[in-house]
This record gives structure tokens, C-alpha cells and sequence, in this order.
């Protein structure tokens, strides 16, 4: 009808994308299984499962439990290893239109620098995320890298200097870890092009019936609405500290709104993930419902609102 | 987007019927209705919008009908909140429904002769499945099992869709007191069975796999994992499974199930990850492997 | 009917409550509201709202946030300072029979003293609670004494020595902390008799509308159900490391199956807190509940319960 | 347990009716029908157990009945999540209901002249004032305002218990076109008012208060704060009110108010601490003060 809509589109490092709404790691494989529900390529990139260097079995089930506006997972990334990633799924996708984030997770740092080498050499990925939520085999048992920003900071150098320029690395972070600014800067420092936040946040339910914890191995990731206000409260810190670095934004986002909320706070890009579960078809809805409220409030571009939310009064 | 997949519609409910224990909800779906091929299942979205309880509750398709451009019914029992919420619907209510998921029955090409054996509520699927395999002129025979007589799924649909029918209730009140693998091993000898199709909680599973096993029938099972999203895309109702290549994979039930070839599941080391699984800490990667790996499709 | 029901008592430190439900810091002002839907005696203690040294008026509205399955607030510990509370809240509270656990909050580790000492001349406390989430002076703006084990510590030392002998305390922590076991360990080695967790996390939510941050300040505590699986990780996490430690487990409880699972994970007492806001007869529907469920379990002591999900299989 | 305080029950609904812009839901409530008095509120529980939306909705009660025992009946207009669900309810439906809470409109002694000032749904809890006053023998007038005609809150029931009746309407579509304070003043002379009562939105009561004021007659107000809890518990509802002992204190709007005496709601300074408020950081502490402070009861 000739009317045209708000500008969609937003920048990530050197990278643009049509519009702002992904997928989050984990939360949609490689974009296979959604696309029988929505045009995989209508979404601003697909960000793939995390791929390791090897195949991996993952953890034991049961794997999950649903909380209240949440829910619990522990999958120990399972996947097929970067290499099938790369001649398998990441062709597909990008014979459909649509744009990769390849989100990696070594068991070491130089296992990292040898992931980012692979998937720098692949064609046509959009951006490389660096999942920081890794177990530091340096540390304590339970220790992820992003618990020890130094260590956050070895994975993201050694990535950024396997990766070829041009190619954005994103660092993603967790909420709970010792001090998500202090993370975030020295990510930055080690040459991360931005930011995704926030992972999953360590927690645990216990079935009552069994006693016993209601996920294999006791801890798993909280993800969902539920985290929503940490997650918002994460990207707004994070914001504040560094203005300057795109941020994907995510934790709990259901609706159009959602996005808004997060944009405000100071994301570049939002994150689709849990919902994906219970509405397969979320990421369409979502850039729609996103789209319908740039409209009503007669925004004319989407990256107008990024950060919207500072200013006087708004200080923590 | 692809055309014979899945897909999600809110479907108007048409009626919730009381069925012994069970409650039956039929939808109007014609979209599901008519990709749909036994042994696939639903999962329905619970409690409204704004619902604490975000995962959707997967669910076996009991029937198919062409009423109203196709409907879909099934069959649950009240567990948790999820499934109350359902018991609460009244005919006009929306649901959110996917489906159908996942990989169906495999039908034989010929007229064999089928044993159908379902333990609760896993019997709903066996009944579109009879239907199947008669409409090919198999001979199908039922083995329904269940706790109390009220929890024994659908026995006269059973009786008049097969030729034979055996009931089996824990507490003695209805059928044979015992398991549905007491009986099993009869019917499949009176039946001469060729194949064995069988439903129900994972413990059943193992031990239908065993008496068909032992008396060399093939066997197909339809596990119920739990899952959180039901289209592939989550990795948390995985399942041991021993690919043809040998290789045990931690297999989606969702969509590379839910039906397995029975001696495929490693029904000892469910909830576990098997020392020699793909990727396992016993597992010795091979180049050949990955490759067979990067050559297999993944739904 | 003369049936004898479960034993429910549980012992803090030095003291036995008569069950082991109880009410979290400001979520039940001195009990007195709450009596009016049920007997405030018939629980195990109030927990009342934080005192400072003198009145405070808190922080400007808006105050709060609806969240999914929970909720984020920020009331600055509004309260008439700690002298009314002993002339005023505290007589009545312990005329009706019920038992208090004063929380306190300073300003200052040298305030923490001074509160503790006035509480402790009190008659009639049953235990001094140690609100750690307060805003050190000391430290970078928004840092809280439990971001700091040794900050943390030194409060809780001066706190245990101007609380007379036999009064136990308990010392308050929060899940966003850098490290929440050493922060419980520094605690208890600073004298804390027991352990209260979780307070609200911060968070965050923006009015779309508005596009301002929906409370005043920015960030706010998360509280409800949402959060009850980090409350739940973090009670197990420390009583892994603390086992004979009491701990008061709360965030999010809104059944008895929560205390169940509560208990499960090591707390010996549970407390119900953003729940009193939506149901304010909560506290007594949750033990009787608690009490139901025991009896269904043939459990016939509620301190049995204490750490029962720990044990193989379910370390993390 | 006190016996005169709200209570909690779980209501059976008896009707949902539309109302113009509003929905009016009336429940059978017989201990809050007996324990209410004018310009207190209840909280409702939404979106039923497993909902997402944990905190209760307030809504002043506008008509207490004696049938079946005692109903109570509020209105509303759908803002949000909670009114949405609420709208959704029917007879026989089962609310969650706390109530009566808060401080009631103080009644004068004697028969004296009274004009009552609403906007939007604030016109709700004037309706039960107004009768407590008819009863007195005190003369009633009305000024209602709302944004549009469908917003004028029972135009009809104010024309038959008052005196008189004026409207006001932002769009001119009903009534005259303006805010209830243009007609406020002339009102207020003509029926030579004794007293002012108003509720609605906090601007409109920062401007009633003004225009009474201004000609030296006292006014009630009963302000909606957002509430956590309706109990007193939580301390998010605070506004900054000046005492009798001329110290200003954040107020819980939901067990110090609703109603409060208009001069003493300082409305320049809603949505902040008053540098001079009990605490705040301009306040000077005097042991005579809090020596007041714990004379002072807390509900
Ligand atoms: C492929 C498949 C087909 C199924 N078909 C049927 C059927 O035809 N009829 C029927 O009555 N039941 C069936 N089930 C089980 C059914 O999904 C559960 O009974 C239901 O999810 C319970 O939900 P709830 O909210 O009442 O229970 P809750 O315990 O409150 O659920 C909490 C979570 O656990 C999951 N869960 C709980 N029990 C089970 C279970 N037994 N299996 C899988 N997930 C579970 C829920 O989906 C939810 O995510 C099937 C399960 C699967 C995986
Ligand atoms: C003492 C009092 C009496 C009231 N009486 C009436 C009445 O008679 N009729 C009527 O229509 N409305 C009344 N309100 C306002 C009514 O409570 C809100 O419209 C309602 O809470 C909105 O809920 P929601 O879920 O639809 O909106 P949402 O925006 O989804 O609510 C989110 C949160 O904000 C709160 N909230 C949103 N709007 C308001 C508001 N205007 N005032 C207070 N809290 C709000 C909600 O309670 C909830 O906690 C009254 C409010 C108070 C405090
Ligand atoms: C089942 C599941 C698997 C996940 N796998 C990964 C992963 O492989 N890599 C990663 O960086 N994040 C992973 N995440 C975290 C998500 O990408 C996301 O950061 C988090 O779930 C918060 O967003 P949400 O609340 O929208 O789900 C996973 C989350 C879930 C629930
Ligand atoms: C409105 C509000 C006020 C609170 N005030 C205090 C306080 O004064 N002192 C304190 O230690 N914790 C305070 N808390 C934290 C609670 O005691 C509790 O730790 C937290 O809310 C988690 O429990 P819940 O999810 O059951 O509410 C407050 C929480 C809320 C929601
Ligand atoms: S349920 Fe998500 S992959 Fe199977
Ligand atoms: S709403 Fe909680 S104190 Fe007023």
C-alpha cells in the first residue's frame, strides 16, 4: 500500500541488521525448526546454540523444570561440534536469507581462539557471540569465565584476534557474577564490538515429592519473564557505564513491549529466547507487536530509542 | 517456512467430555487435522495469557475427525496445574495448539498382524494407529494396561476396533491383575504378531521391548520425556538411542521421536548420558563419525 | 480430638520458635496489620521491618512495579527509627504472644552497635537480624555491606558484641554479591548465630508508556515468586558449605510446599514476604498447609526436613 | 484478630454489568457489606492462582446491599492486565476479596450543606457517601466530571439523591465542556456548601482543594496511590501529608488514608520526600518529636 514503516534497521559493531529482534543462543538451534512456524530470515539474525570444539553428549535429564514465569535448564550444551555447525546448518540457514550470530563456547581459552579461527574462515556469518558462561577449567568447580573478568577478558582477546576484522565479537554476559560493570569494561577492553546479556542465572527448584533436585546435577539456568527486571536492570547498568558499545539485550522478553523496555534501557538488539519454547512463532510476533508500537508512538526509527530510559531521574 | 510441518492455531474447543479418569477435549483444527499421522502429538499453551506457567503440555492425538473442516481430540488425566486448567475448558474457549509433532508410527507396507499395547494414558495413540493399520488390513490386536479399571483406556473402542482385546489393572478390578507384559507374550503367540506398537510410561516401555525382543518381533515405542518446547529447538527431553551407524545419540524425543524403534532406546541409561554416547566423555571422536554426523538431517 | 499433629518446633541458634514459618523484614510492619486476618502468635516470629537509628522517610513514589510473578520495590526502609518501634510496635507484639525478630539497619558499622545494643535491652526479642543490604558509606555509591565479606563482617562482629549472650543473631544476605559462600562463611566467623537469605535482587522495569523507569531511583528489589529458585540455590549452596548453620530460606514462598522445599535445601526456617502483600493471611494458610503436608508424608518432625535434597547426585 | 477490621473472602460474583465506560461487578460479601462505611475500598485478587499478576487490584466500593446477606458492588474501567481479567468474570465466578480497608469519609454531626466532586470512576465512593449523608439530613449536590459523556459516572443516581447535579466533560459531550473545578466555585456558592468531598485523580484533588480553599470550606479527599498491599504492610503507597502537629509524614495512602483532609496533602510535593518530611534529610530530629511518634497509633 505504499505506506512506509518505522526504520527497523540497527547497527552491531560493523554489522547492520534489518531489525532489532534475534534469537537468543540455545533457544532456537539454527533456525530450522522455527522456520517451519515464521520466515527465519524476516528476524534481525538468527543466534545459533553455543558450538563447541567437539561433539557433546550434554547432561543428564531430566534437564528442566518450569518455575514460576520461568524456568530451570541444565542441557550442557549438546551439540554436534562446530565443524557439522558449519557444513550442516550454517549453509542452510544462509541458503533461506537469513543472517547468522554464531554463538561459541570453548573448554578452554585457546579451544575459543581455535572456535572463532573456524567460523571466521566460514562464509557469511554475521557476528561471532563469545558464551562467557563457560566452566573455567583455571577455577573452582562452577566457576564460568565471566565469574573472573580477567579470564572473561583472555576468551574475548584471544577470540577477537582469531576472528577477521569486520566480523563483530560479541562477549555474553551473566547477571550473577561478582561485578557485571567492572565484566563488562574489561570485555570491552579485550576488543569486544558489543555485548549480549543477560545468560541464565543459577538456580534451582526441588521436587517436593522426591526431595530430590527437580534438574539433573541441582543448579540450572533460570530463564524467562521471571528474570526479566535483572536482565533489564543488567542492560541499564551496563548502558550507563559503556554508551558507546550495541548491547543485546534479553531475559524474559514476550512481547513487543518488551523490546521497547529493553531498547529504552540501552540495548541495540533484543533477544528472543524462552518464548520460543511456549510460542514458536515469538520472534515474528514480537518484531510485528514492535513494529505496531513504533508506529503508534509515531517513532520513526527504532535505534532512536535506544538508551531512551537515562537521563536525570533516572540514576541508580 | 515449509508446508507439511507443524503449525499453531487458536482453535475454538468443540467439547470436554468426562472419559472414565480421563478428560477428552476435541478442538476444531483443521490445520493439525490433516498433516496429522499416528503416533504425532499436540502441545497446548495453559493458563491464559498472563499465566505463571509458560511451558506448553504436550499431549497424544487420540482422533481425527473431518467435523467442522477437522478436528483434533485428546486425552489427558489431571496431574498438575497444567492439566487442571484444561479440565476446566468449556466448548467456545481458545486454545493455543501446536501440532503435529513429531515423527509418527512407522506403518508396514503389508498386512501383518499388529499388538498394540498402551499402559494408561498412553494408550490414546494406539487408537488412530488401529485405525491406520486396519484401513492397510493388518490384524490388530490390544493389550491395555492401567492402575484401576477407570485408568484402563478406552477398553470398548478396543474391543470393536480389534480382534482381540486383553486388559490388565494393577488392583485386579477390571482385565487380568498384573502388567500389560504378563499377558503380552500370550497375544503375541495366538496372535502370531509381527509387530508391536506400545505406549506408556518408560518402565513399560522396557519391558514390552523385552518380551517382543525375546520372541524376535519388532517393536515401535512412544516415549513421553518431558519437554519444554516440543519443536526440536530446547535439547532438554533427550533420550539415549542407538542410531543404525551404531552410535548412541542423546535423541530429541520431540522430534526425533517421539517413537523409537525399541531395542534402539538404551532404556538402562535413560537419565544418564552413556559413557559411549556422541560426545560423551568416553567417546572416541572419529573424522568418519563427525562426517556421517554433518551428512544426517535433523528433522 | 486429642490426634497429636507432626512436632513443628525448630531451634535459631539459642532459641526455639514453635514452627518454623515467620515473616521477612518489611513485609509484615511489627505484625500488627496482619493480626487483624489472623493470630500473628500462631506463627513462628515476625520478622519486623528494618530500624534505623532515627525516622526516615524513605524513598519518593512511585515505590513499586508489578513484574512477572513478582514485584519491584524500593521503600528506603521508611520507619519511625528504632525507639518508637521498642516503645510502641514491640509491647504489643509480645502482649499478643507473638515473638520478634528485630532487623536492623545502620548507616554505619559504629550505628549497627548502637541498634543492636538498644534492641538487646530490650525484653521479650527472640533475635537480632542484620540487615546487610543497606548502603555502606564506606564503598562506591550503590554498594551494599554484603558486597563485601570483610564490610559484611565487620558489622556483624560489632553487631554480636552489643547483643547480650543468648540473643542470637542473624545475619541478612542477598544473592547479587560477588561471592554469596564466602559472604556467608566471613558472617558466621564474625559471630552471626544463623543465616537469613535471600533479600530482594535489583532490578529493574521501564513504563513503556513514560519511558522512565517504573520506580523512583531506577533500580528496585525483585521480589515474589520469580526469584524463589535463585532463593533456593543460594539456601543450598550455603548450607553445603555451612551445614550447621540455621538459616532462615525465603524468596517467593507462597505454599507449603515451598517451606517443603525451602527446608529441603537446608533452611530450618521459612519466611514468607511479597505474599503477605497479595494474600495478608498468607503466613497462617502457609503452615497450616506445611503442617497438611507433613502429615501426608508421615513426617513426623519438621526439623527432619533440614537439608534433605542434599546427599549424592544433587551436589552442583 | 480484631473483630472490626477487613477481612479476606472468597466471594461468589452475582453480576457483572456494563456501566458506559465501566464494568460494575457486584459480590456477595457479607462481612464487608456489615463493616463498611463511606469511601473505604476493597483489593481483589486477579487473574486466579497461577496467574503472573500477584498483587490484588483496589477499586472503592460503590453500593453496599443487604441482599443475600450483604453484596458489594465496585467499578471499574479496563486499564490494564488485572481490570481486563476482571471484566472476563460471571456469575457464580469466585473472587478473592480483602475488605473493607482504609479510613472512611469522616461524616459531619450535623445536617450541613455538602457537595461531592468526582472524576472518572473517582465519582464511584461518593454514592455510598451520599446516602450516609441524605441520611444525616444533610444536602447533597454533585459535581462530576470525566473525559467524555461514557466517563460521567452515574449521572442519572447523583440527579436523583442530590440536590443538584453538574457535569463536566473534557470534550464537551456531555455537560459543560471543562474540569469539575470551572463549575466547582459557582456550585459551591449556590448550594452554600459546607463541605467539600472529592475523589479522583490527583491533579483534580490538588484543584478542588484549591478552589475550597479559597473560599474557606473544608474538604475530604480520597486519593488512589498505587498499592502493594492495601494493608499497611508494604509502604508503597505513601504521600506526604501534614499532621496536627503541623510535621509533615509519608503517609500510607492505604490505612492513614484513602481519605485525607485536603489541606493537609501537600500535592506540590506528591512523588517526592518534602525536604522537611519526618526522616527525610532536612528534618531536624527532637526527641520531642519522637516522643509524638510513638504516642501516635499505626491503625
Ligand atoms: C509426547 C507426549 C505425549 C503425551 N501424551 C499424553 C496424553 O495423551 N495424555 C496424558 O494424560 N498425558 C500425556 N502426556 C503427559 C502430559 O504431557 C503431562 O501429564 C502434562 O504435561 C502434565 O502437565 P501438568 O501441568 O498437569 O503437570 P505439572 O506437574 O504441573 O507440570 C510441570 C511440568 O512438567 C511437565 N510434565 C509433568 N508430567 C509430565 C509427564 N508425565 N510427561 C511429560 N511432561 C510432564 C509438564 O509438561 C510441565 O512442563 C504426554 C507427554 C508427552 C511428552
Ligand atoms: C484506593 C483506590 C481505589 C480505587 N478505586 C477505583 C475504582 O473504584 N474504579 C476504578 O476503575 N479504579 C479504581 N482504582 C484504580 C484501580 O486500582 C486501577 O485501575 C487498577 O489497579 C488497574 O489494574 P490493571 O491490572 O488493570 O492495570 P495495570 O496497569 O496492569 O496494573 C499494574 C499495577 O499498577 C497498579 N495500578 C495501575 N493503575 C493504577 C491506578 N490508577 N491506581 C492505583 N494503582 C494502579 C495496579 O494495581 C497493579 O499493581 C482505585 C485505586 C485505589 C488506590
Ligand atoms: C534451554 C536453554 C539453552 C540455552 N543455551 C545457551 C547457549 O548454548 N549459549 C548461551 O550463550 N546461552 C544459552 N542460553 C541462554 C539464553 O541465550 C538467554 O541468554 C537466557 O535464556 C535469557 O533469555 P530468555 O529469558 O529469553 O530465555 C540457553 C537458555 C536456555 C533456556
Ligand atoms: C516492600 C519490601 C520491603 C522490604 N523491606 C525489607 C527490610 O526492611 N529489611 C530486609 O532485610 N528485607 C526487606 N525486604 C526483603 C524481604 O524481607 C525478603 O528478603 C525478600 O522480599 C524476598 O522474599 P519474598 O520474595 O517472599 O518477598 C523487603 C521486601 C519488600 C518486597
Ligand atoms: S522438547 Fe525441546 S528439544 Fe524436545
Ligand atoms: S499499599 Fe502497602 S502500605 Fe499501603
Amino acid at each position: 500500500m505504499g505506506r512506509v514503516g518505522p526504520d527497523l534497521r540497527i547497527r552491531l559493531g560493523g554489522v547492520e541488521l534489518p531489525n532489532p529482534v534475534v534469537t537468543a543462543a540455545g533457544c532456537a538451534g539454527a533456525g530450522r525448526e522455527l522456520d517451519r512456524f515464521f520466515d527465519i530470515a524476516s528476524i534481525g539474525a538468527v543466534t545459533t546454540k553455543s558450538m563447541m570444539l567437539e561433539p557433546n553428549a550434554g547432561r543428564p535429564a531430566p534437564r528442566m523444570a518450569e518455575t514460576p514465569s520461568g524456568m530451570l535448564s541444565t542441557t550442557g550444551m549438546q551439540g554436534p561440534g562446530v565443524d557439522v555447525f558449519l557444513q550442516r546448518d550454517l549453509p542452510w540457514l544462509l541458503s533461506r536469507g537469513g543472517r547468522a550470530i554464531v554463538s561459541v563456547a570453548g573448554t578452554g581459552v585457546g579451544e575459543f581462539g581455535e572456535l572463532a579461527r573456524r567460523v571466521s574462515d566460514a562464509e557469511g556469518v554475521s557476528a561471532v557471540e563469545v558464551n562467557l558462561s563457560c566452566p573455567d577449567p583455571g577455577a573452582p568447580a562452577g566457576r564460568h569465565f565471566a565469574d573472573d573478568s580477567e579470564r572473561a577478558a583472555a576468551v574475548v582477546r584471544t577470540v577477537r584476534s582469531h576472528t577477521r576484522s569486520g566480523l563483530p565479537v560479541l562477549a555474553k554476559l551473566a547477571a550473577d557474577v561478582p561485578d557485571l560493570v567492572a565484566l563488562a569494561r574489561s570485555c570491552v577492553e579485550a576488543g569486544a564490538d558489543g555485548l549480549s546479556m543477560i545468560n541464565t542465572v543459577r538456580g534451582m527448584a526441588i521436587d517436593t515429592r522426591s526431595m530430590r533436585p527437580a534438574v539433573a546435577g541441582g543448579l540450572g539456568g533460570l530463564s524467562g519473564p521471571a528474570i526479566r527486571p535483572l536482565a533489564v536492570g543488567c542492560v541499564y547498568r551496563v548502558h550507563e557505564a559503556v554508551p558507546e558499545v550495541p548491547i543485546i539485550g534479553m531475559g524474559g522478553v514476550r512481547t513487543g513491549e518488551d523490546v521497547m523496555e529493553f531498547m529504552a534501557a540501552g540495548a541495540t538488539a533484543v533477544a528472543v529466547g524462552t518464548t520460543s519454547f511456549s510460542d514458536p512463532s515469538a520472534c515474528a510476533r514480537v518484531l510485528r507487536q514492535f513494529t505496531e508500537a513504533l508506529e503508534a508512538r509515531g517513532v520513526g526509527r527504532a535505534a532512536d530509542l535506544v538508551g531512551a530510559a537515562h537521563g536525570s531521574g533516572a540514576g541508580v | 517456512m515449509s508446508d507439511n510441518g507443524p503449525v499453531q492455531i487458536r482453535c475454538p474447543v468443540l467439547n470436554v467430555r468426562r472419559v472414565d479418569a480421563y478428560y477428552a477435549i476435541t478442538v476444531v483444527a483443521p490445520g493439525i487435522a490433516e498433516r496429522f499421522r499416528s503416533g504425532q502429538f499436540v502441545t497446548v499453551g495453559v493458563g491464559g495469557d498472563h499465566s505463571s506457567t509458560l511451558l506448553r503440555r504436550p499431549f497424544a492425538v487420540h482422533d481425527v475427525k473431518p467435523d467442522y473442516g477437522g478436528t483434533v481430540e485428546f486425552l489427558f488425566s489431571v496431574r498438575g496445574t497444567g492439566t487442571a486448567w484444561l479440565s476446566e475448558r468449556r466448548s467456545r474457549d481458545l486454545l493455543d495448539v501446536v501440532g503435529p509433532l513429531g515423527r509418527p508410527f512407522p506403518l508396514p507396507r503389508d498386512p501383518v498382524n499388529c499388538v498394540l499395547v498402551g499402559g494408561g494414558s498412553g494408550g490414546a495413540p494406539l487408537f488412530p494407529l488401529a485405525q491406520s493399520l486396519r484401513r492397510r488390513g493388518c490384524r490388530v490386536d490390544f493389550v491395555l494396561g492401567g492402575a484401576s479399571a477407570d485408568r484402563v483406556f478406552s477398553a470398548l473402542s478396543a474391543r470393536r476396533i480389534a480382534e482381540t482385546a486383553a486388559f490388565t489393572t494393577d488392583d485386579g478390578s477390571f482385565g487380568t491383575r498384573g502388567r500389560v507384559t504378563d499377558v503380552l507374550g500370550r497375544v503375541i503367540e495366538e496372535a502370531r504378531s509381527d509387530a508391536v506398537y506400545a505406549c506408556g510410561p518408560m518402565e513399560m516401555l522396557r519391558a514390552v521391548t523385552a518380551v517382543a525382543g525375546s520372541r524376535g518381533v519388532p517393536v515401535q515405542v512412544a516415549v513421553e520425556e518431558t519437554m519444554a518446547c516440543g519443536t526440536g529447538i530446547c535439547m532438554t527431553c533427550v533420550v539415549p538411542v542407538v542410531g543404525g551407524d551404531g552410535i548412541t545419540r542423546m535423541a530429541r524425543a520431540c522430534v526425533d521421536g517421539p517413537v523409537f524403534r525399541g531395542e534402539q532406546v538404551r532404556f538402562d541409561d535413560v537419565g544418564t548420558i552413556p559413557f559411549d554416547a556422541l560426545g560423551a566423555p568416553g567417546w572416541k571422536g572419529s573424522s568418519a563419525a563427525r562426517a556421517a554426523e554433518s551428512a544426517r538431517d535433523i528433522a
